[in-house]
């Protein structure tokens, strides 16, 4: 067993535990505050997958981005919606949730034996890539590999998604805007 | 200019005027609708002369044996692999046609003139009338199926509107009913005519074609098509070609309408007002039993053959059915409407019979029934205009009150029960005559079925008669009471002279047949000789 | 980087020479820009000016569109390293796509409620023109890139549109709704084009069912099935067609119109991209994606319209009916010939003419009268005889009677599918057939509500209103006119597609 | 060696958690938590097949584009969520439910 | 040549005859309400007839036969010829038909001639004579057919003429059913004629060696020249035939509308339902005659018998004037059947003629009874029935001429010698004898029973004429204080009266008054097989018949016409009479009247009950059936629609349950069928 297996799986243990315990509070801000955990071990995770990039945008727009908008806006909402929250009970299996649990368990078997029969290590076209050297190497640096296929294979969605943002940001200022006001 | 053309387009063009006059003028609307449709009588009559006849002149199956042909290109598209979709406008008519087009064209102006009693908004009612008469008389005319589809489905809002503004008390129910049955049926006759127009090729261009006449030739079938003679091709594991005739079949069978499948029609008939009763009975119904021999025995005529008893059964249980409905019904209107079922009964019986005498008799029935069931309803309009209550029960003595209309109802009673001398009794004698023969002739049709069709007339003579002991004779009874006796006039002069041509018509084609065999004779032989030769 | 390098420059020459493939494109994303700024510049008062400048853009959009036929006499033709597909069908979709928001963006003003939302309308044109750009890339994506990210452009504007009213909470309440259905079945889309990015080892779509046909056909199935759902959501077929009847009769109607139908076309051009390789490649040996289409079909068709028998709101009755035609289509979708989709664009053209029309109309009795539910429409048919009658022409074509459009439509549809039922003899084609008739007379049973109400119902009307709504009346009577001048010479579209 | 196997049953863990989470809580912001689960299972697959895929390197750029999507929705839904707590004073979407049949 | 123009001039004539009547009609439908002028141009027209049909007669009787056609309409490829038949039969019913209607005509001037409707009156009764006068001329089994309808038609407007009376417009509308079922039967054997020979062309069919002759029925199957159907369909066809003749002619089962009918008018029950009109049956019959197979003439010949016997009984029972000859009339109608079933063509054909004249007689009279009484009624605001005969006596010396005419049309009636009817009705029973020599015991019922039932006619004849003249006029007993100021009346009642008084006694049909065989109007019809046999019978049945006629005569005599009758016994009574000649009277009251009265009470009930009563449970099965079809229309078949309505309902519910307004909830029902379908998949 390396080292790099042993991180693997703590940075898994890590992230399902900590999704496990988003999913299950019923508090809102314990949930979001365990989500910030689990987008860490995700990062973590990249990494080990050679994603180091990935991993970086990852910290930089989730936990940076979105985490942070999502908490402004929670406490925009005010205390309200935590009072209502904490009302709830904290079971996790409750009459109420049993059906999606067990939604999510079925999807987890189909789900399980997909992957497992997809032999995903197996499969032709990486076995073909790892013939041809098409795999990236831990010591392999990929940020320019990113930024010229941006800039040429990927650029026309490159270009697109800059109007998407922009779109998005006018959108967003606009529903959030104090009616009444340009 | 086609003769057909203008007689099928002349009412949109008076409906264009209509539309554009102002609603101040609305009283010369009547005025402006009676005349559109007086020319189109016209017109239809100097067709009616003018038409040939001769065993040149059968038409049926042959293209060039039809008279006052128009035919146009119309939607021509390249689908490709699909071959390229020929449609065209192409009409014209054969000894089918003529005679149900001149019956139609009366009783168009029939109705017009019934449309006096209409009050309300009357610009959108001669519209809808003007744009009614439009779809019957192409209907009756068109030989490409796009087009004649066209016109048969675009009947059914005018219709729908027509019955539920200016209807009765459940208007709306009558109307919807009306219009999802038809829809019904139509919807799946798309389906097959899709079905045909991808079968069948016009061989001179080799494209695919909605002529109603190329569908008629075996040879015109492509090998793998779905209809394909040859092809023995099955949908859901029924011959093809059967489930084609049988959804064509229940379409216009709907029209008809056919026993299990009238319901509609008492509904209707009874909520409509007095003008579209007259055009419901008169015309609408004649298109069915039109449909099923210009397009249902046409197009599928072994499966017609092979299906021959089942549409005569159908058939004597509609006159039977009919008959025993009307017989218990107590709104006068409703009876009449049951009686239509009865009769109609007997246009199915005769085409079952796919002999020359009940082919023969059914297109007389149809034209005799328009004449017939135009002159009963108007008769119920008139007694419903004048105090507004249709009950069997509540009228007694009505013959003392109004004897004018006593005569006419007699005459109507007494012509649609079939009394010699009016056109029913040939056209039922003949039907009869022929379903009789069919055994010997043809072997489709059971003797018995002849007999059961004969006891329908007698139950025809027991409803009329009943209800005419009821309703006119005996001392004068009314519900309504003094009111009512001064409501009830007698018939006016509009009233009596939209009666008298009617009667006597009925009486013309009873005493002369000829008028209108002598138009048909021709195309039902070819169409008898086109059955047997398959 | 340094395998990369030898192949820069032909990189570059590939993207330089799709520009002259994506002109609409860059002008509208230029287009999205000058609306942007038009609207910062002037402020609360350029709705009018944006209006303008949208409207007058997207003409020119379709000019540019019309030009591109000549560029791909020779084929369909890859551009942006196989980011995106030009085919002559492509074209069809959007310029039918631009001429339809042309319409729509000249109606938006047009809706009373819409026209008094107090931040003003500049937002919302600059938010359509992005959705245009976003649309165009739907139609022409073939790359599992473009793909999602086309259809987040649009699920993303749609969202704002939706919610646009903040004033308003059917208005806020369906933008949630759609928001995270939305956000959850892109979410759901992406896992599954992770799969298959997996399983197949790039994003090319034309490429990737090459691999799939390598890996167990039930791990393949179940990341098409994944990637079916996002699609679906755009195109609203059954099961993921729930948040369809809420959002549109809770967004402003003009928005409605638009979702009904836009993102409509573009869905069903992006699911012909994303299917026809799995149907037309013979190594597919996943489910059959037929089948399972002539399922959705009918099931979609059943529920669209049975359902929308109950309703009582003109706008959800709608919403269910646009279901309906969603399952009718993809009738066509299921036998995928060149015919097949050149009558489904026709039908398509059709459909969302009518249904704009009907929800004009719609708009036009809420602001005239207030009238919402079916009920209120009782004996209005009299007091406003034309906007009634073309109400009646256009429920007329959607029901698919002649002489409409709407007709030809559905007659087209069945002959394609016909001609295809006679070489195959699939029995699901038969059922998809006889469905699609069955119901069409159900959905006589809704539609014929309108009219009923309009002129058969009697009831005194006292209230006048005085706001006349002389906009949407043309409109109204124009798109009738155009359906029945398409009902009879229907070959006027048709000889193009 | 992490075999890819490895990776794509942590990411159908994740996805299960996510789709359990946006179908049972009752929080708006915890669907879109439960949302983001979702993508971020897809993106952890992106990138892990990513690896064998050096020179077009389409996973990670992929996952780059769908980080980014991802904020936008976020912060779209975001302000429509603000937007329905103003109107309901809620943002549990099961009693937000004035449009319905 | 000249044989063809004496044809062209004939047909003219005939022609004429026909069409003069309906043009008659014409012009009265169009007078205004009242006027006199119609009776007069209706009588004129009439008149007219007559003389032609004389002319036609004269040409044609015992001459060849004149027969000509004229292309009609073509249907198919059969042409229907429209034409005019005439030969001894048709001209016999030609002549007869005019010359009875004439004095009905003259009758009615007078009859009518306070009626508000006088020309709606004479307008029916001209098209009727039209119709009856076309029927017997024309020549094909359509034109037949049509006729057969309208003569049907015209009896249902005249029974009905009083239209506000309630019991007219029942009786018209049963009389036209009745009728309607026999047309039914009429039509349906012309179809199956057709079907079999496609000619409706009664030359072709029934002539000596026409296409009936030339069929046989061999295996089962009815071979003809032109092809061949199932025997069944000849039987069919025969009992179609009889159906029609049944209904027209009063036959059992069909009879019970003619007493019924005598709600209208008297003088119309004189020309059509005692005369003319029932006469239609028999001679259809006779154009049709050789269609008839041996079984099916004996099937005749029993039930003509049966009715004759049956209308006998009942008629004795009977106090209405008019009913009791309307029973008379379905009596004698069946002595006719009989005829025809037992061979006796000519006889048949003879006693209609005969019939004719004195039963027209004896309506007339009946009117002019009925007329008085009703003017006793009126100007002594009595509450009688003017038709009850137990209301009248001793009117011979009020009526006069009145008494002598129906005296002798009673006796015509009776059969006594020296009246027309003695010549046809012995013709009848002799044959009918005979007929019964060559065959089995059984079949000796017929011609016995129709013995008695002629006696039964004594009795009932007798009966009505002494209770009618004879005797004390009995109104007067029970309101001594009436006034009376009744007489014969002006002379257009006398006049045909006596006419047809005249017409009634031999001279007229033979100069033999004791052989039928020698009468011209025998020879002119009897077949040219027809074997005068010398048996035993022609003089014994003459003999049987009257004396015995005779002896019933005195014994009615002495019930009805003495004063103080017979229901309780007088010693004067007894005095006067022999002990035998009491013992007689006693069994014959005894075992006799009274099982016979019992017999006919109870036929009468049957006839009300049972047979009227059957047509009434047809009547009440079909109103069932009728009320059922309509249940079913509207559960049923209705039903049926609005199951699919809530079907469409149930799949829309269905649909929109998902459809909770919860987002979540529908997340998870998209994701939950998905997977399904997924997993449903996976494992099938």
């Amino acid at each position: 067993m390396t080292l790099v297996r042993v991180l693997f799986y703590f940075l898994s243990f890590i992230a399902i535990v900590s999704a496990l315990y988003a999913a299950s509070s019923k508090n809102l801000v314990r949930s979001i505050f365990v989500f910030f955990v689990t987008l860490f071990a995700l990062a973590g995770l990249y990494v080990l997958a050679l994603a180091d990039f990935v991993a970086v945008t990852q910290i930089v727009i989730y936990v940076g981005g979105i985490l942070v908008l999502i908490l402004f806006a929670f406490m925009l909402s005010g205390k309200e919606t935590l009072n209502v929250i904490k009302q709830q009970n904290s079971r996790i299996i409750s009459l109420k949730t049993l059906p999606a649990i067990l939604l999510a368990a079925l999807f987890f078997i189909v789900l399980l034996n997909v992957v497992l029969k997809a032999d995903a290590d197996n499969l032709p076209w990486i076995r073909e890539s790892i013939s041809l050297k098409n795999e990236i190497t831990p010591n392999a640096i990929m940020i320019d590999n990113i930024g010229v296929n941006l800039m040429t294979r990927y650029l026309l969605p490159f270009e697109a998604i800059s109007i998407l943002l922009l779109m998005a940001l006018v959108g967003a200022a606009h529903l959030s805007r104090k009616e009444g006001k340009a | 200019m086609n003769i057909l053309t203008l007689l099928i387009f002349i009412p949109v063009l008076f409906g264009l005027i209509i539309a554009l006059l102002p609603s101040s003028v609305r009283s010369s609307f009547k005025y402006i609708t009676l005349l559109a449709t007086l020319i189109q009588l016209g017109i239809s009559i100097w067709i009616y002369i003018h038409f040939k006849t001769g065993t040149a002149y059968g038409g049926i199956n042959h293209e060039d044996q039809f008279q006052f042909v128009q035919k146009l290109p119309w939607i021509a598209l390249n689908l490709g692999s699909m071959g390229k979709m020929q449609i065209d406008y192409f009409v014209g008519i054969d000894g089918m046609s003529i005679t149900l087009l001149v019956m139609t064209s009366l009783v168009l102006v029939i109705a017009t003139l019934s449309s006096w009693e209409i009050k309300s908004n009357l610009k959108g009612f001669f519209l809808l009338f003007l744009l009614l008469d439009m779809a019957v008389i192409g209907v009756f005319c068109a030989l490409d199926f796009f087009l004649f589809y066209l016109f048969y489905e675009l009947m059914l809002l005018p219709l729908y509107f027509l019955i539920g503004m200016w209807g009765g008390a459940r208007r709306e129910y009558a109307a919807i009913k009306f219009f999802l049955y038809t829809l019904f049926g139509s919807v799946f006759m798309l389906l097959v005519m899709v079905g045909l127009y991808l079968s069948v090729t016009d061989p001179a261009t080799g494209n695919h074609t909605f002529n109603i006449i190329q569908m008629m030739n075996p040879a015109n079938y492509s090998g793998q098509s779905i209809f394909s003679i040859a092809g023995h091709q099955t949908i859901l594991g029924m011959p093809a070609r059967t489930v084609g005739f049988v959804v064509l079949f229940i379409a216009f069978a709907i029209k008809v309408p056919v026993v299990p499948l009238h319901t509609w029609l008492p509904d209707a008939h009874v909520e409509a007002p007095t003008p579209v009763s007259i055009i419901l009975a008169g015309i609408l119904l004649k298109i069915g039993g039109y449909g099923i021999i210009r397009i249902c025995l046409g197009i599928f005529p072994e499966v017609a053959t092979t299906g021959a008893f089942w549409l005569g059964l159908l058939g004597v249980i509609s006159i039977l059915y009919g008959a025993f409905n009307a017989l218990s019904q107590r709104d006068l209107k409703r009876m009449i409407a049951y009686s239509s079922v009865s009769h109609m009964g007997f246009v199915l019986l005769g085409i079952a019979s796919q002999t020359a005498e009940g082919v023969s008799g059914a297109v007389m029935q149809m034209v005799s029934h328009g004449f017939l069931s135009t002159m009963l309803f108007f008769l119920v309009g008139v007694l419903y205009n004048r105090v507004h209550d249709r009950g069997i029960q509540h009228f007694r003595g009505l013959g003392s009150l109004m004897p004018k209309y006593t005569a006419f109802v007699m005459i109507a009673f007494f012509a649609s029960l079939g009394l010699p001398g009016f056109s029913a009794f040939v056209a039922e004698a003949f039907t009869l005559a022929g379903a009789f023969k069919s055994p010997t002739v043809n072997g489709l049709l059971p003797y018995w079925m002849a007999v059961c069709g004969a006891v329908g007339i007698l139950l025809g003579a027991a409803y009329f008669l009943w209800t005419l002991q009821r309703m006119f004779f005996g001392t004068e009874s009314l519900k309504g009471g003094a009111v009512w006796k001064i409501a009830l006039t007698d018939l006016n002069l509009r009233e009596k002279l939209t009666l008298a041509p009617l009667a006597l018509i009925a009486l013309a084609l009873g005493i002369m047949p000829s008028l209108v065999f002598d138009k048909i004779n021709d195309s039902v032989l070819a169409l008898i000789q086109f059955l047997q030769l398959k | 980087m340094h395998d990369l390098l030898p192949h820069i420059s032909e990189s570059l020459s590939n993207v330089l020479g799709s520009i002259i493939y994506f002109m609409p494109e860059v002008y509208l994303g230029l287009l999205f820009i000058v609306v942007l700024i038009t609207d910062l510049i002037f402020g609360k008062r350029s709705t009018k000016l944006c209006r303008i400048v949208a409207s007058a853009g997207l003409v020119l959009v379709m000019f540019k569109d019309l030009q591109q036929v000549a560029l791909i006499l020779d084929g369909p033709h890859l551009i942006f390293s196989n980011m995106l597909l030009l085919s002559r069908s492509g074209i069809f979709f959007k310029l039918i796509i631009d001429l339809l928001s042309f319409i729509l963006l000249l109606y938006f003003t047009w809706d009373n409620k819409l026209k008094a939302h107090q931040k003003g309308l500049s937002d919302l044109y600059s938010i359509a023109m992005a959705s245009v750009l976003g649309l165009h890339l739907m139609v022409m994506a073939v790359n599992l890139l473009s793909i999602y990210l086309a259809i987040e452009m649009v699920s993303i504007a749609s969202y704002l549109m939706v919610a646009y009213r903040t004033e308003n909470a059917f208005s806020t309440e369906a933008g949630l709704k759609y928001v995270l259905f939305g956000a959850a079945s892109s979410a759901i889309m992406l896992y599954g084009i992770s799969l298959l990015y997996g399983f197949s080892g790039t994003l090319d779509l034309a490429d990737t069912i090459g691999q799939l046909s390598k890996v167990n056909p039930i791990s393949s199935s179940f990341a098409v099935v994944l990637v079916l759902i996002g699609i679906g959501f755009k195109l609203s077929f059954v099961p993921i067609h729930f948040w369809v009847p809420d959002v549109y009769q809770g967004a402003p109607t003009p928005v409605t119109a638009y979702l009904s139908t836009v993102p409509k076309i573009a869905a069903f051009a992006l699911l012909i991209n994303f299917l026809s390789p799995f149907i037309l490649a013979s190594s597919w040996k996943g489910f059959d994606i037929g089948i399972a289409l002539s399922i959705a079909g009918i099931v979609t068709m059943i529920a669209g319209n049975f359902a929308a028998v109950m309703q009582s709101n003109v706008k959800r009755m709608l919403a269910y009916s646009s279901i309906g035609h969603t399952g009718f289509a993809l009738m066509a979708v299921v036998i995928l010939t060149v015919q097949g989709v050149s009558v489904l664009t026709y039908y398509l053209f059709v459909y969302a003419l009518a249904n704009i029309g009907a929800l004009v109309l719609a708009n036009y009795f809420t602001n005239e009268t207030g009238a919402e539910e079916v009920d209120d429409y009782r004996g209005l048919g009299l007091k406003y005889p034309t906007a009634s009658v073309c109400f009646v022409i256009i429920l007329i074509s959607l029901t698919g009677l002649p002489v409409t459009a709407g007709f030809t439509g559905k007659l087209f549809v069945f002959s394609a599918v016909y001609s295809v039922y006679e070489q195959t003899h699939s029995i699901w084609l038969m059922l998809l057939m006889f469905t699609g008739a069955l119901t069409t007379v159900v959905s006589l049973f809704y539609y014929i509500k309108i009219p009923m109400n309009l002129f058969l119902k009697r009831k005194e009307i006292a209230e006048i209103n005085n706001k006349k709504s002389h906009n949407l009346l043309i409109l109204s009577i124009l798109i009738s006119f155009m359906l029945v001048l398409l009902g009879i010479f229907p070959d006027l579209v048709l000889r193009y597609l | 060696m992490i075999t890819l196997t490895d990776f794509l049953v942590v990411s159908a863990v994740l996805f299960c958690i996510g789709l359990y989470m946006i179908v049972s809580k009752r929080n708006a912001i915890q669907i879109l938590i439960g949302i983001e689960l979702i993508l971020n299972a897809a993106i952890l697959n992106l990138v892990a097949f990513g690896k064998y895929d050096k020179v077009n390197n389409s996973g990670q750029i992929f996952a780059l584009f769908a980080i980014v999507l991802a904020a936008a929705t976020t912060a779209v839904a975001l302000a429509i969520i603000l937007n329905v707590y103003r109107r309901y004073k809620t943002i549990d979407p099961n009693d937000i439910n004035k449009l319905r049949d | 040549m000249e044989d063809f123009l004496h044809s062209i001039q004939i047909l003219n004539y005939t022609v004429a005859a026909v069409a003069l009547p309906l043009l008659a009609a014409l012009i009265n439908f169009c007078l205004p309400a009242k006027s006199k002028a119609a009776g007069w141009i209706s009588t004129g027209a009439i008149l007219l007839s007559c003389i032609l049909s004389a002319k036609v007669f004269a040409g044609v009787w015992n001459n060849h036969e004149v027969h000509a056609q004229h292309l009609w309409f073509t249907i198919g490829k059969t042409e229907v010829f429209a034409g005019v038949l005439l030969n001894n039969l048709s001209v016999l019913m030609l002549l007869l038909v005019s010359v009875i209607a004439l004095p009905v005509h003259i009758y009615s001037t007078a009859y009518m001639k306070n009626d508000d409707r006088y020309n709606r009156y004479f307008t029916y009764l001209s098209f009727f004579c039209f119709s009856m006068l076309a029927l017997v001329v024309v020549d094909s089994l359509v034109l037949f057919y049509a006729f057969w309808e309208l003569v049907g038609f015209s009896s249902y407007l005249l029974i009905g003429f009083w239209f506000t009376r309630d019991k007219a417009v029942q009786a018209n509308k049963k009389a036209f059913i009745m009728n309607r079922v026999g047309d039914i039967g009429l039509l349906t054997a012309i179809i199956i004629l057709f079907a079999q020979y496609h000619t409706f062309d009664i030359v072709q069919l029934f002539a000596e060696k026409g296409l009936i002759a030339q069929s046989i029925i061999n295996n089962g199957l009815w071979v003809g020249p032109t092809g061949q159907i199932p025997a069944l369909w000849q039987y069919v066809a025969c009992g179609g035939i009889f159906l029609a003749v049944a209904a027209k002619s009063a036959q059992f089962p069909l009879h019970t509308w003619l007493p019924d009918a005598m709600e209208g008018p008297t003088s119309v029950s004189a020309l059509i339902h005692a005369a003319t009109m029932v006469a239609a049956g028999v001679f259809l019959l006779g154009r049709v005659y050789p269609m008839f197979t041996e079984t099916e003439l004996t099937v005749l010949a029993v039930i003509g018998c049966f009715t004759a016997f049956m209308a006998a009984t009942i008629a004795l029972t009977q106090n209405d004037l008019k009913r009791i000859l309307a029973y008379s009339t379905i009596s004698q109608l069946g002595f006719m059947i009989l005829a025809m079933g037992v061979g006796a063509y000519a006889s048949s054909l003879f006693h209609l003629a005969t019939h004719a004249f004195f039963k027209c007689l004896l309506f007339l009279v009946a009117g002019i009874v009925i007329h008085q009484m009703q003017h006793i009624k009126d100007d002594n605001e009595l509450d009688i029935d003017p038709q009850d005969i137990s209301h009248m006596g001793g009117l011979r010396k009020k009526l006069p001429l009145t008494f002598i005419v129906a005296i002798i049309g009673a006796l015509a009636l009776v059969g006594l010698p020296l009246t027309s009817g003695y010549l046809s009705k012995d013709g009848i029973l002799i044959q009918a004898f005979d007929w019964s020599e060559n065959r089995s015991g059984w079949f000796k019922i017929i011609p016995i029973m129709a013995l008695l039932t002629s006696w039964l006619t004594t009795f009932y004849v007798a009966r009505l004429i002494f209770k009618v003249f004879f005797g004390e006029f009995r109104l007067l007993k029970s309101n001594p204080d009436i006034k009376l100021h009744i007489n014969d009346g002006s002379w257009q009642y006398k006049l045909p009266l006596v006419l047809l008084a005249v017409c009634c006694l031999f001279p007229l049909f033979s100069l033999n008054p004791f052989s039928f065989e020698h009468a011209w109007l025998f020879k002119g019809l009897k077949s040219a097989n027809f074997v005068e046999s010398e048996s035993i019978y022609h003089t014994f049945i003459p003999i049987v018949v009257n004396v015995l006629s005779l002896f019933v005569l005195y014994a009615v005599y002495a019930i009805y016409a003495r004063p103080n009758s017979f229901a309780f016994p007088q010693s004067g009574f007894l005095y006067r009479l022999s002990y035998n000649q009491w013992y007689i009277d006693d069994i014959y009251k005894r075992f006799i009247v009274k099982p016979v009265l019992r017999l006919g009470s109870v036929c009468f009930w049957i006839d009300r009950r049972v047979i009227d009563g059957f047509v009434h449970l047809l009547a009440h099965v079909s109103g069932y059936i009728a009320k059922l079809s309509a249940w079913a229309d509207q559960h049923i078949v209705d039903g049926f629609l609005h199951l699919l309505t809530r079907i469409v309902q149930r799949i829309g519910n269905f649909a929109r349950k998902f459809q909770s307004g919860k987002v979540q909830y529908y997340l998870f029902s998209m994701l939950v069928i998905v997977l399904l379908l997924f997993v449903l998949k996976i494992l099938i």
